[in-house]
């Protein structure tokens, strides 16, 4: 037990070392790749945690996703060097002194915390058997606050407006500006025909899991996001232009099954998002395949950027 | 029986841990970038392989086991198709890259 | 000190952190980095309010955890919009700082669109 | 048994934890990349360790992520590096 304590103090002082350096690495680009190396490193702290479903979660957005998006960001903006202007020393003291006083309120918080733990999860176990799953978190997810979920959809769809918004006026309706490699690689080709097949196992593996284990659409989702950008990207195939018809069925079809079960629900177990009793199992297995096919179109075009015009290319 | 078995996990975990300390060791002290792409790599295979052959008697049951060898796999594949990926940027733009 | 908590407190430290570097880092980039380093510290303070509530046969609340996921992702999309944002900065002024008042840092002339 | 998974599990969190610190120092992007590809690695044995330490099966899934994801980041890097307009600009 002593050991494990160990492990984790020396665990945290990593997560702190790393995560600092996120912060006050002099390159954009040292401080992506600290911040990379810091999301693989949640992963394990969660795990820690008895967190699996965050720990799946955390490895594949916060260390994979993210990272490329913000690695392929660092490289676009490397071309404008611009003399990274810093805060005068009093800000940043002053600066410093502030946030150290937010984070020792939050400490306290925590440290402080009333000792009548207040829990969910007891009304969560009860009510479990009822949905058929085997996963408190996809219970919670999908039963117990399923309208968070579904907003959620709602916020990654709107988020993709948003970004697809950004492209100049003749792009519209073009193919995302995601960067691909300069030329054929044979090496990257390789990669790129072999892994996928194993990502996409990976990918329906987690989805079909989620119902009793760890997992579930949003992490089998990612994966398949990442494998079609593998893909973008190793130049096998051309990202669709944001007007393809198929994309955007894709994009959405996770969100309408969801809300015409819900709406469904609403006839015939008397509640908007209520599962008729005896059919809750398969009905949310049904919306977790839909969704993460629609989780995986929208990280993926997320992650793609908006529409670029075709001369600049 | 247990207690073989229990030896072949201790002496494979700790050779694997002593081949990661070989590989960082590598990764810190050699020269220049190819050859610490190469330690790098005995991390991948050897000191990986060797921590999951050694967990391998521990597994529960065979799903338990193939799950395990096809996490080695993957390592292995993907750790050597990237240090390729990566070793063909060195050679092609030179050093600092 | 149980784990739980130490977990905890690294997270209120790294959200001390995110705060400073969105206080104090002029490239957008960077803040965006620094919010996202912000975020992940109240992240990992749910964790500990989760595993709070372990009790026997259940691991930890999963009700915040659940809440966490949805934030992550929650996260990305924001990020994602945010460095479209950035990059779209840069094509349109060729600078890529929200501070008015550095000229140095419109040099890099790359607008063009 | 425990314990002994444990002890080996910090061991390799150390000596990962070690390099890390030390090749996060170094100028070249290259060896950076190399640091987040190690603790790919690394995070993968120690995952795989804990879940045979505490019988939590599921954690092999996460060490399954981590792998996949680990070579995603560094492909992305090499492509970035693909583009002739960005090591023109390199220091």
């Amino acid at each position: 037990m002593t050991i494990a304590t160990f492990a984790d103090a020396g665990l945290v002082l990593l997560v702190l070392t790393i995560g600092a350096s996120t912060i006050f690495a002099r390159r954009a680009f040292d401080a992506v790749i600290a911040f990379v190396v810091y999301g693989l490193l949640l992963a394990i702290v969660w795990v820690r945690l008895s967190a699996i479903d965050v720990a799946l979660t955390e490895a594949a957005i916060g260390g994979g996703m993210t990272g490329m998006l913000l690695l392929g960001a660092a490289a676009r903006l490397r071309a404008v060097e611009f003399d990274s202007f810093a805060a005068a020393l009093p800000v940043r003291l002053c600066a410093g002194f502030l946030c150290a006083l937010a984070a020792a309120g939050l400490a306290g918080a925590l440290l402080l915390s009333p000792k009548v733990v207040l829990s969910l999860a007891p009304a969560v176990m009860e009510n479990l058997p009822r949905t058929g799953l085997g996963n408190p978190v996809a219970g919670v997810l999908f039963a117990y606050r399923a309208l968070d979920t579904l907003l959620e959809k709602v916020v990654l769809l709107l988020a993709l407006l948003g970004v697809w918004s950004l492209a100049p006026n003749q792009a519209w309706n073009g193919i995302p500006g995601l960067r691909i490699y300069d030329q054929p690689n044979t090496t990257l080709t390789f990669l790129a025909q072999i892994l996928p097949p194993v990502g996409i196992v990976v990918g329906i593996y987690m989805c079909w899991v989620g119902a009793n284990e760890p997992g579930g659409a949003f992490q089998g989702g990612t994966i398949l996001a990442a494998m079609w950008l593998l893909v973008i990207i190793a130049r096998l195939a051309d990202a669709p232009s944001t007007g393809n018809t198929w994309l955007r069925i894709g994009l959405v079809f996770g969100p309408v099954v969801f809300l015409s079960v819900g709406l469904a629900g609403l006839v015939l177990a008397n509640a908007f998002l209520a599962y008729p009793p005896g059919y809750a199992k398969p009905l949310i297995v049904a919306i977790e395949v839909a969704l993460t096919i629609s989780i995986a179109a929208a990280l993926a075009m997320l992650a793609a950027g908006p529409p670029k015009p075709v001369q600049q290319q | 029986m247990a207690f073989a078995r229990d030896l072949f996990t201790v002496l494979a975990l700790v050779a694997g841990a002593l081949f990661f300390l070989a590989g960082t060791v590598g990764l810190i002290r050699f020269p220049d970038q190819l050859t610490r792409l190469h330690a790098l790599t005995k991390v991948d295979n050897l000191g990986l392989g060797l921590v999951i052959l050694g967990l391998l008697p521990q597994a529960d049951g065979w799903f338990g086991a193939f799950k395990l060898v096809s996490v080695w796999l993957l390592v292995q594949f993907s750790g050597a198709v990237v240090t390729q990926l990566i070793a063909g940027a060195l050679r092609e733009r030179g050093p600092c890259a | 000190m149980s784990d739980a908590t130490l977990f905890g407190l690294c997270g209120a430290a790294l959200a001390g952190l995110g705060l400073y570097g969105l206080v104090t880092h002029p490239e957008p980039l960077r803040k965006i980095l620094a919010f996202n380093l912000l975020g992940s510290g109240v992240f990992l303070v749910f964790g500990f309010v989760s595993r709070r509530a372990a009790t026997a046969g259940v691991p930890g609340d999963p009700v915040p955890q659940a809440m966490v996921i949805t934030a992550i992702v929650v996260a990305f999309a924001a990020t994602a919009l945010a460095i479209a944002l950035v990059l779209r900065l840069l094509e349109q002024t060729g600078r890529a700082t929200l501070s008015s008042d550095d000229p140095a840092s419109a040099t890099g002339e790359k607008g063009n669109s | 048994m425990d314990s002994f998974l444990f002890l080996i599990a910090s061991f390799i969190l150390t000596t990962v934890a070690g390099s890390l610190i030390v090749i996060l120092r170094r100028p070249a992007e290259v060896d950076r990349i190399m640091a987040a590809q190690l603790l790919g690695t690394g995070g993968v044995a120690i995952l795989l360790i804990l879940a045979t330490a505490t019988e939590t099966g599921p954690m092999v899934d996460v060490a399954l992520m981590l792998a996949l994801f680990a070579a995603f980041v560094s492909v992305a890097f090499v492509r970035d590096v693909s583009h002739p307009e960005n090591t023109a600009q390199r220091r």
